[in-house]
């Protein structure tokens, strides 16, 4: 099989599926080695938007067709109402559920600062967070973790997708009305404090 | 505690200008927004005044958060254990700084009683912009649609009008099974026979033909008597339509399916030739 | 909008709809006149078709999206694989191993009257049949049992939903004396003996 034709297989599979497909699914299909239909699969992801209408999109590992962002607005009067935006709480929620993972309600709460259980449930409900075993120790409690669906709802191919440690940093100082406070603490300082650093709820005054 | 997390968040819309008149400090004005809690509370104090995080005034910071909760509760706001709880956090640490303490010469002094909090705001706030980074990858991604497909179409009979599921299917089959469950003939009154998917697939389809038209899927097991009876019915009518020799149809969603009988055009070409 | 816009647009609503869209349909959701969305849609038709694995099909009153035919096996191996529905060999089989578990593959295809290595074998793959231990015996062979996720397949609470288990656990007692029936009976009989065996206990001519 020629790339091309390569590309043109892909998209078939792409099309009937109902969610991302992996090199390896695909190559079982498409009898060809798994490195050449990732090649394949790049080239889609790469090829001018002007072609098509639809577009390849890497996430979850995979890949997955999508209609160009282009024309949103006519689909969603064809297709109508989206689910519901995430609230500013299931954002941070999942931000640490992400880094930390698996982690407990417990941890959550921790970071946030506040009960964290009915935005838990909306994502577990919504299917971006699941529960992932328990945690050794008193009381047993339930451990959670992303689902590939969190993966595929954010567009990220994977977890390392999401900005480290120093990345945050830099995020976070780049911020313009932030650049004096941050340079007047001190940075190492700041460097020295780990993001992924949760502590079960202490003893709090 | 609060169930639902932040008490306030209904009101997002709520823009109310607030002047802090402290002693010393100059007038400040804070909007009361959504707030995710008391962290989120604190790190808009500080960051918005521009104040060293390292380095917080407490007193200063302790009688601004107290402001605002007061102002939470005079909008009728209600306000959380959990800003209740930072309230105390915060007077005790401004305690501890009112305690005598060694000169502050003195490199080795023993940590300082902000330190934990500190720690715990630029925590928070990393998270924080992480949720940031999410909600923009979230809007980025609610302008693309993917498809969602039911897997297999391949080689289901064309079907006119409002197809059904292999999950309505299902549902339908549920449905009639619970009515078993309850008063018809018990099991044991049953007379034992053979039955064969083949015998009852020839029977399925003979009894559509013969209903003429679109026959309800109800009906369907109206003599069946048994919950094999009616399973295998079930199975019968799936390979039915597998082999395109039956359609389905829903006019609305959980609606009643009606089957009726495919024209066989194999066999019609066979007969054309 | 150009035509070319235009084109695009057309494919995004075709991707996400689930049959054929007529002109009129398309023009409300692309806010374009009908003639010139049917003019469009005429363009995608006549598209060179090594452009894309996905192809614009005419059919009545409207257009819609199909997989090349170039691919069609492919296409099929991944939706076979996939595909919600079973095979009847696997129905047959599901419910041999449903009512009589757990069995061994001689005694599914005892009943089947066939071969059923492959069909068992799918079975696993999908998840709707394990390994259930070996049978005490001659040969030793393996059991095969229903899964938890077979129960969901089919929507069922617990195995206690199946029709008539008593009975048919019963009839697994005798089953090797069918099994020496059969051996004489011939593989007619064999190929009738009935799916969910609901028969009297004494055995059949």
């Amino acid at each position: 099989m020629t790339r091309e034709e390569l590309r043109r297989g892909i998209e078939c599979l792409l099309f009937v599926s109902d969610g991302p497909l992996g090199a390896r699914e695909m190559s079982l299909a498409l009898d060809t080695p798994e490195e050449l239909v990732a090649e394949a699969a790049a080239d889609l992801v790469a090829r001018d938007p002007s072609v098509s209408g639809i577009v390849v999109q890497a996430v979850a590992g995979g890949w997955q067709m999508v209609t160009s962002p282009e024309f949103a607005v006519a689909v969603a009067r064809f297709v109508g109402k989206r689910a519901q935006r995430l609230s500013k709480a299931a954002l941070e929620t999942l931000a640490i559920v992400a880094y930390n993972q698996p982690c407990t309600q417990a941890e959550v709460e921790f970071v946030r600062g506040v009960d964290s259980t009915g935005v838990l449930k909306g994502l577990i409900d919504r299917g971006l967070v699941q529960e992932a075993g328990r945690k050794e120790g008193p009381g047993r409690p339930i451990l959670y973790q992303t689902t590939q669906e969190f993966l595929v709802y954010f567009g990220l191919n994977s977890l390392a997708d999401l900005p480290d440690q120093a990345e945050l940093e830099a995020r976070l100082a780049d911020a313009p009305e932030r650049m004096e406070a941050a340079a007047a603490g001190g940075p190492q300082e700041g460097a020295q404090l780990p993001l992924i650093h949760v502590e079960p709820a202490a003893p709090d005054a | 505690m609060a169930g639902g997390g932040t008490p306030h968040s209904q009101d997002a819309q709520l823009h109310m200008a607030i002047d802090f008149r402290q002693e010393s400090n100059p007038s400040f004005q804070v909007t009361l927004r959504e707030f995710e809690g008391p962290l989120d509370v604190l790190l808009h104090l500080i960051r918005e005044q521009e104040l060293d995080i390292y380095d917080i005034p407490i007193a200063r910071i302790t009688a601004q958060y107290l402001e605002y909760l007061r102002m939470m509760e005079a909008v009728d706001l209600g306000v959380a254990g959990e800003f209740v709880l930072m309230a105390a956090t915060l007077m005790e640490i401004k305690s501890k700084f009112l305690l005598p303490r060694p000169p502050a010469a003195e490199p080795d002094e023993g940590p300082d009683p902000r330190d934990e909090l500190v720690r715990r705001l630029l925590e928070y706030e990393k998270y924080r912009e992480v949720a940031d980074l999410l909600g923009d990858h979230e809007d980025a991604n609610r302008l693309l649609y993917a498809r969602t497909v039911e897997v297999d179409v391949s080689d289901l009979p064309p079907v006119p009008s409002g197809t059904v599921s292999s999950v309505d299917l299902l549902t339908a089959l549920k449905r009639v099974l619970e009515e078993v469950g309850e008063g018809r003939a018990p099991i044991t009154a049953i007379p034992r026979q053979k039955v064969t998917l083949r015998m009852k697939m020839s029977e399925m389809f003979r009894r559509v033909r013969e209903f003429g038209g679109r026959m309800p899927f109800s009906a369907m097991f109206a003599q069946e008597r048994t919950r094999t009876h009616i399973v295998m019915a079930f199975l019968a009518l799936l390979e039915l339509i597998r082999l395109g020799k039956l359609a389905a149809e829903q006019d609305a969603r959980c609606g009643e399916i009606y089957l009726s009988a495919c024209p066989e055009p194999e066999q019609e070409q066979e007969q054309a030739q």
